[in-house]
């Protein structure tokens, strides 16, 4: 894999990392529209520079191979454990760069009309262009500690961006939420690098000197690169030692890196920081909180693939969150009413979709590793253009509530009709991109013998018709329900131009082989069956939304009404959010203030009782020094007496 | 005065007024009596010195001990007794304390001297006529190898500040004060001032 | 005369001009410090690079492989008769110190620009404190290095006594006094290791050729571990530390927290672990226990605090415990781990120290429930105090990850003397201390700095000053340079290490 | 008839005279009888010095020059020791040394 741009790859996040210091340097104060340029125009340079990377990368004769292009070192641990920051270059981590660059693109162009006349303006782009660095930075990881620098960094431009409103209480209080429910995952993720770092490093470490289980260890081969964990000998060798708790080596490390991406992708139970995760600018939510970041998890399972599979178990536990997470979250987005809150939600069911994917892969039939990242490719689009067009409405009618819209379609037809276009998209409708990669993932499921799984797939197929066209008849149809959504009115160009954009990729997505680009030479065929049910669900989904939203009628309110319990419980999202605050109450008061409280009194206690006894004994002490001269003379003359007088004895 | 007989008498003579007079100085309870034992002790010293042969120290102890310092003594008593001459008793203990320390350094230091080694005088050797004050006055000023003249200089310095000392402790303290002290005289005092 | 002499006269000549510029022209002092301390700072990185220049030369020299070679090395007869030499030079354990000392005075005095009470005092007893620090840095001879490290230690009586704040006294007569039965224990280590090496010499590595018995190291390990302990804020010898640094004035707890306290974790290192690697194996597991305490329960000690200083003085009672913690786990990555922790920490704290004395000196608050929202009025401010935050809770991309992370593995390798499980339930339970940090930098950071103003006086503040942001900028640009490209550092203290490790 | 004085003798005479002034030095409460024991020892001290030079070395006269010394010390020093008497009574209005153990006396402010 030879050639400039290969070579140079490092250039495309450098990109948003020039744009972060030029934004620092020229846009102050007044000049700070210029910030939303420079951000926008870096990142359309690495949008084409990934391009003519994706072009250079299909003419290669080798299809499907991998290669780290670049690499400089950057942290030496010790022999073997000398961490490089480079970039590598596979499918998926092409796939990912397209998907980043252009959405992280498009919302920057986004944005300059979006967040025009913000007083943070250039404080956003520098934001933006952070996490896009971060994001690419990820992408391109060839080992395991690059994927988690920039995974923290990601982290952390999420935490700012969330708090980008930083007067706004709940904005604040979301940010904080993000970034310690997800730093609470990265604890795993670190302890399954800690794990994998030692274990494999012994490996190769005795492969270098006996050649035994890593054959062509070399003093170059790195235990933390993906390409030495990945090896089969490698996870063979793991596998067959033992962990804790009766599992082998090779799924407790699985599992604990699974935790990882399971916090950044959301999944239950860490998915609470999420629907919060909203409290920030929209195309925020678009870009990092929908089509980029959230996936990460996706992606690190994914790029650790190899390991799951190999360890049946770890792979299971995908299977199983992917599909709980994705079945919850779609239960959760039917009865929410704030239009980010209801798109959050539908973001974290279609990430669970992508796990279930992963789930039901194995290294025999990876048709659903394929769909993964098939789905994580059109949802992208989709879910990006979702929520751009609801940054669109709140934008014109300033409220987050689908009951103070209303009849929309007329006033914005841009908006709406690209909003239609990702809502279809999103619900399976042939030929949209959402179709295509959604009855992969079920024919994977259903090629894998997962009974089960294929059955939450499909019914969470058409719960996701149903809460989207609920959305979508809410916000659009029908009569205005309030005086804003009356005088809303199209958004501008800068805004619209984005939308169409990604309406169109939304449209034609799907009809791109994704699946076979990913897994070269692997032979897969499309279910008629599979197509038919997964359509079928999508319709009776649609229907249902328009027979209980669609006329004048008020089924849903009776609907609610006799649930009842079972209503309210879904409405506050299972009381998870309430268990958490528990949680954390109960670990402030029994551990961090009995903490506080014994180091000020026992600790601290003691010290000063020390120092309070040697007082005490000094005071007994200071009855000798009485303070006359004639008294210490006294005991002086008398003692230098005694002196002489013994070193007389001695003496003689 | 190298006469035998006598000086042995003198000798006996000084010893006795300078031990008994001694112990009027330390016991007695009146101050100016204790200071006036003091002139005969440091009489019969200046005595016993001249029966050593000293004439020079002799008459230097009488100048200037008793002359200046104990003069002096004199008008630090007067200065400070304002009637009260008395003293008040040591306690019992002190006394005790201070008995035993006396009597155990003596003892100490006797004993000392009776073990030691002493080189012994022959009698020409103390015989020998002593024209102290020419070949005393020879040794402070000599800059050679047995001279004195540097502890001569620094003594002589040492004067100078004890005297530039002496008067600068006992001034008056701050300057300002001075007419409102001379009104209170002496039993005035700085934080008295402006009262 | 050798260059590292410079170090700590340059700081004493630098003090001396401080006290003889006449009381009319107190503006010229810190002028004067500031130049003092700038041209050490300049020669402390002349002399790091002529440092690496010298170590590639000989790389490969195998008999390097036990004793560190110090560099600029320069012996003067002292006490002779007791074989106590002036004798300096440094490795590069030592240069990356004295370059962290070098950075924190510098900054110091910027962060000090303001004091104009008694001045010339505090400027020349912050000089003859750093000169101190700068002596037990470069001391080869251990004599020398105690002697420097008094010094060190009690400049910090008077300062923070006089220029203190709040319980000043209370805290400045603490700390004095649990450092001096610190050092205390460590001059008795360091007397029987000269006894037991014939008592003719201080000389560090003439003392390591010395083979001491496992009886001796038994009990001389833990006297002198405890001694550096109570400077490296162990537990439970800690509590000097909340008390010292919320009373102490900006620049002092600059240098205390930034410099002072990792002469507790050098001490340990230089003297502890590289003289009595017997020893060490034998206590490993002990102080190993106790760090991880320090780490677990400095960081939660510090979510209940409520004044700035006392948050920011937990919090470093928990990253110095990583700096203990990467020495008791007596491999090559917990050694390293250990000195890019003083290194990284010291950056941090110091920057941290530093814009607590800006913020208290303009809100007159530290308590933390009484501010909100400054970051509208003093954006700087907020922008670095942020960084420092995030440096100090483990974001890759500033020294502290590169620390954290190679002290975990260190932990989690272990070595073949501690039983591996214990290190590694030992070492979860420090990572997890990550998360903890998280939840109280983000909390406090929160409270100060978002929001809405929550004081109208507030409305009135303005962002740093020239010298502020000059301080700020160079901590900051520290921390993200040893940060973005860690080889800067690692490549200074590694050579230095390798010894160390290979004599277990 | 009496025994012709020996060197013991008159070493035992000084000493005598000086452990006399020894006792007056802790027994007496009055600054100015200590200043008396002291020129007392002080006396017994020059006696000491004129003593050796005449039976141990008497050749020579160093030991009269330092009795000569000796005594212009006391002199120097009575003179200091009573400008302190003056302050010290200025001050306290007493000389008696047992009230003397504070080197900052409550309601006395530093000068």
């Amino acid at each position: 894999m030879t050639g400039f741009i290969f070579e140079n790859a490092w250039l495309i996040p450098a990109m948003p990392l020039i744009a972060i210091l030029l934004i620092a340097v020229l846009a102050r104060g007044e000049n700070r529209g210029l910030a939303g340029m420079i951000g926008s125009a870096a990142i359309g340079v690495a949008f084409l520079m990934t391009c003519w990377l994706g072009v250079s990368y299909l003419r290669l004769a080798d299809q499907g191979a991998a290669a780290v292009t670049w690499s400089i070192e950057w942290l030496r641990y010790q022999d073997h454990l000398v961490v490089s920051l480079g970039t590598l270059i596979d499918p998926i981590s092409l796939l990912l760069l397209v998907v980043v660059t252009s959405v992280s693109l498009l919302v920057h162009v986004y944005s300059l009309g979006y967040m025009a006349g913000d007083e943070g303006f250039s404080r956003y782009y520098v934001f933006l262009s952070l996490f896009t660095f971060s994001m690419l930075g990820l992408v391109l990881a060839p080992n395991l500690v690059q994927m988690y620098v920039f995974w923290e960094l990601v982290g952390v431009s999420s935490f700012l961006l969330i708090g980008f409103y930083y007067t706004l209480p709940e904005a604040i209080a979301a940010s904080k939420k993000a970034f310690i429910v997800t730093r609470f995952a990265d604890l795993f993720f670190l302890a399954g690098i800690l794990v994998l770092g030692f274990y494999v490093h012994q490996l190769v470490v005795a492969g270098g000197s006996a050649a035994s289980v890593v054959g062509a260890a070399t003093t170059q081969t790195q235990a933390l690169d993906f390409a030495t964990i990945n090896a089969d000998s490698v996870l063979l060798a793991l596998k067959g030692q033992t962990g804790i708790f009766g599992t082998d080596l090779l799924t407790v490390a699985m599992l604990l890196v699974f935790v990882g991406a399971a916090g950044k992708s959301a999944m239950f139970p860490l998915h609470v920081w999420l629907p919060d995760a909203m409290a920030g600018p929209t195309p925020v939510s678009a870009l990092i909180h929908a089509a980029t970041m959230v996936v990460a998890g996706v992606y690190l399972v994914a790029r650790m693939f190899p390991g799951f599979a190999a360890s049946e178990d770890a792979l299971r536990v995908v299977a199983a969150v992917g599909s709980f997470t994705c079945l919850f979250a779609a239960v959760i987005a039917c009865t929410q009413t704030d239009i980010k809150r209801v798109l959050a939600f539908s973001t974290l069911s279609q990430i669970g979709y992508m796990m279930l994917a992963l789930g039901v892969a194995s290294a025999e039939h990876p048709a659903g590793f394929g769909a993964s990242m098939f789905h994580l490719y059109t949802h992208a689009f989709f879910k990006a253009l979702l929520f751009l067009g609801a940054g669109s409405v709140i934008h014109a009618v300033g409220s987050n509530e689908v009951t103070e819209m209303g009849g929309l379609r007329k006033k914005m037809p841009w908006t709406h009709a690209t909003f239609l276009t990702a809502t279809l998209a999103i619900a399976g409708v042939p030929p949209l991109a959402g179709f295509f990669s959604k009855d992969e993932i079920l024919g994977a499921a259903w090629d894998g013998h997962h009974a089960l799984i294929f059955g939450v797939g499909v019914f969470v197929a058409s719960l996701t018709a149903f809460y989207m066209f609920r959305l979508y008849i809410l916000t659009f149809l029908g009569g205005c329900r309030s005086a804003e959504a009356e005088r809303a009115h199209e958004s501008p160009p800068v805004m619209t131009i984005p939308l169409v954009v990604l309406g169109v990729m939304s449209l034609c997505g799907g009809w791109i082989g994704v699946s076979h680009f990913v897994l070269p030479g692997v032979e897969l065929h499309a279910h008629l069956a599979v197509m038919g049910i997964s359509v079928a669900a999508a319709a009776v989904g649609i229907g249902a939304a328009f027979w209980m939203y669609g006329g004048q009628t008020n089924r849903a309110e009776t609907i609610a009404r006799s649930l009842g319990g079972v209503y309210r419980l879904v409405k506050h999202k299972f009381y998870i959010d309430e268990i958490y605050l528990f949680l954390t109450h109960m670990i402030f008061r029994f551990i961090a203030a009995p903490a506080a409280w014994f180091d000020r009194h026992v600790v601290d206690g003691a010290m000063n009782l020390s120092a309070a006894v040697v007082h005490r004994f000094a005071a007994g002490m200071n009855v000798f020094q009485t303070g006359q001269v004639q008294t210490y003379g006294i005991w002086m003359i008398n003692g230098t007496i005694l002196v002489m007088v013994f070193l007389w004895l001695v003496q003689r | 005065m190298h006469d035998g007989a006598i000086s042995t008498v003198f000798f006996y003579l000084f010893a006795a007024s300078s031990i008994a007079l001694a112990l009027g100085v330390v016991l007695g309870r009146r101050l100016l009596r204790s200071a006036i034992c003091l002139i005969g002790v440091l009489g019969s010293s200046a005595g016993l010195t001249l029966v050593l042969g000293f004439e020079f120290v002799a008459g230097i102890q009488v100048l200037v001990f008793i002359g200046g310092i104990v003069v002096m003594l004199l008008f630090a008593i007067m200065m400070t007794s304002q009637g009260h001459t008395f003293e008040q008793q040591p306690t019992l203990r002190r006394r005790v304390a201070g008995a035993t320390v006396a009597a155990a350094f003596f003892t100490v230091t006797l004993s000392a001297y009776l073990n030691a080694d002493f080189p012994v005088p022959t009698a020409e050797q103390l015989a020998v006529s002593h024209e102290g004050a020419d070949e005393i006055g020879r040794k402070l000023l000599s800059n050679q190898g047995d001279g004195y003249i540097v502890p001569f200089e620094v003594i002589s310095l040492l004067l100078l500040s004890a005297l530039i000392g002496g008067i600068v402790i006992a001034r008056k303290h701050a300057p300002e004060d001075e007419e409102s002290d001379q009104d209170q005289g002496l039993a005035n005092h700085p934080s008295d001032v402006g009262r | 005369m050798s260059w590292l002499s410079l170090l700590i006269l340059i700081p004493l000549a630098t003090a001396l001009g401080v006290v003889v510029t006449p009381e009319s022209k107190w503006y010229a002092r810190r002028w004067i410090a500031l130049w003092g301390t700038g041209i050490v700072l300049a020669l402390s990185f002349v002399m790091s690079a002529t440092y690496m220049q010298a170590v590639q030369q000989r790389a490969g020299d195998a008999s390097l492989l036990t004793v560190s070679k110090m560099e600029f090395e320069h012996a003067v007869p002292w006490f002779s008769s007791m074989g106590i030499e002036y004798h300096v030079g440094v490795d590069g354990i030592s240069m990356a110190m004295i370059v962290l000392t070098a950075i924190i005075i510098f900054t110091g005095v910027l962060a000090s620009w303001d004091v104009k009470e008694r001045s010339r005092e505090f400027f020349a007893f912050l000089l003859v404190l750093v000169t101190g620090v700068f002596g037990v840095f470069i001391s080869v001879d251990l004599f020398l290095f105690f002697v420097f490290y008094e010094v060190a230690v009690l400049p910090m009586y008077l300062l923070i006594g006089v220029w203190g704040t709040g319980r000043k006294e209370y805290s400045a007569m603490k700390l004095t006094l649990m450092l001096m039965v610190g050092s205390a224990f460590v001059l008795v280590g360091l007397l029987a290791l000269y006894h037991a090496a014939g008592a003719a010499t201080f000389d560090l590595n003439k003392l390591a050729m010395v083979d001491y018995s496992a009886d001796l190291q038994s009990w001389v390990f833990p006297c002198v571990f405890v001694g550096f302990g109570v400077l490296g804020a162990l537990f439970p010898f800690h509590t000097w530390s909340p008390d010292g640094h919320a009373s102490a004035p900006t620049a002092v707890s600059m240098l205390h927290a930034g410099v002072l306290m990792k002469l507790g974790g050098y001490g340990v290192l230089r003297v502890a672990v590289y003289l009595m690697p017997e020893g060490a194996k034998q206590w490993a597991l002990f102080f190993l226990v106790l760090t991880t305490i320090n780490i677990v329960y400095g960081a939660y000690a510090a979510i209940k605090q409520t004044d700035l200083k006392y948050f920011t003085a937990y919090s470093s009672v928990s990253h110095c415990g990583f700096v203990l913690f990467g020495l008791c786990s007596l491999n090559l990555m917990g050694f390293k781990g250990a000195v890019i922790q003083m290194f990284s920490h010291g950056i941090m704290t110091g920057l941290f120290f530093g814009l607590i004395g800006m913020v208290y000196g303009r809100s007159k608050t530290r308590d933390l429930t009484k501010m909100g929202g400054l970051s509208r009025r003093m954006p700087w401010l907020a922008t670095s105090f942020y960084i420092g935050g995030l440096a100090s809770l483990g974001l890759p991309g500033l020294s502290g990850f590169v620390a954290e992370s190679t002290v975990f593995l260190g932990g989690f390798f272990g070595n073949r003397w501690v039983d591996s499980s214990t290190m590694r339930v030992c070492t979860l339970l420090a990572t997890s201390s990550i998360v903890v940090t998280a939840v109280y930098v983000l909390r406090g950071l929160a409270r100060v700095f978002q929001g809405k103003i929550s004081n109208p006086q507030f409305n009135q503040l303005d962002d740093a000053t020239v010298a502020e942001k000059l301080c700020t900028g160079i901590l900051v640009a520290t921390l993200a340079i040893v940060g973005m490209y860690p080889p800067v550092l690692i490549d200074l203290i590694e050579h230095a290490i390798v010894p160390i490790v290979n004599r277990f | 008839m009496l025994h012709p004085p020996t060197l013991t003798h008159w070493l035992a005479l000084s000493a005598l005279l000086f452990s006399i002034g020894l006792y007056g030095i802790f027994t007496r409460r009055n600054a100015v009888g200590i200043l008396l024991s002291i020129e007392l020892m002080l006396n017994s001290a020059v006696l000491n010095l004129v003593i050796f030079n005449r039976f141990v070395a008497s050749g020579d006269v160093d030991g009269q020059v330092m009795a000569l010394f000796v005594i212009a010390v006391a002199a120097a020093e009575a003179v200091v020791a009573l400008a302190i008497f003056v302050s010290f009574y200025r001050h306290r209005h007493t000389l008696d040394v047992t009230e003397a153990n504070q080197i900052c006396h409550p309601g006395n402010s530093t000068p």
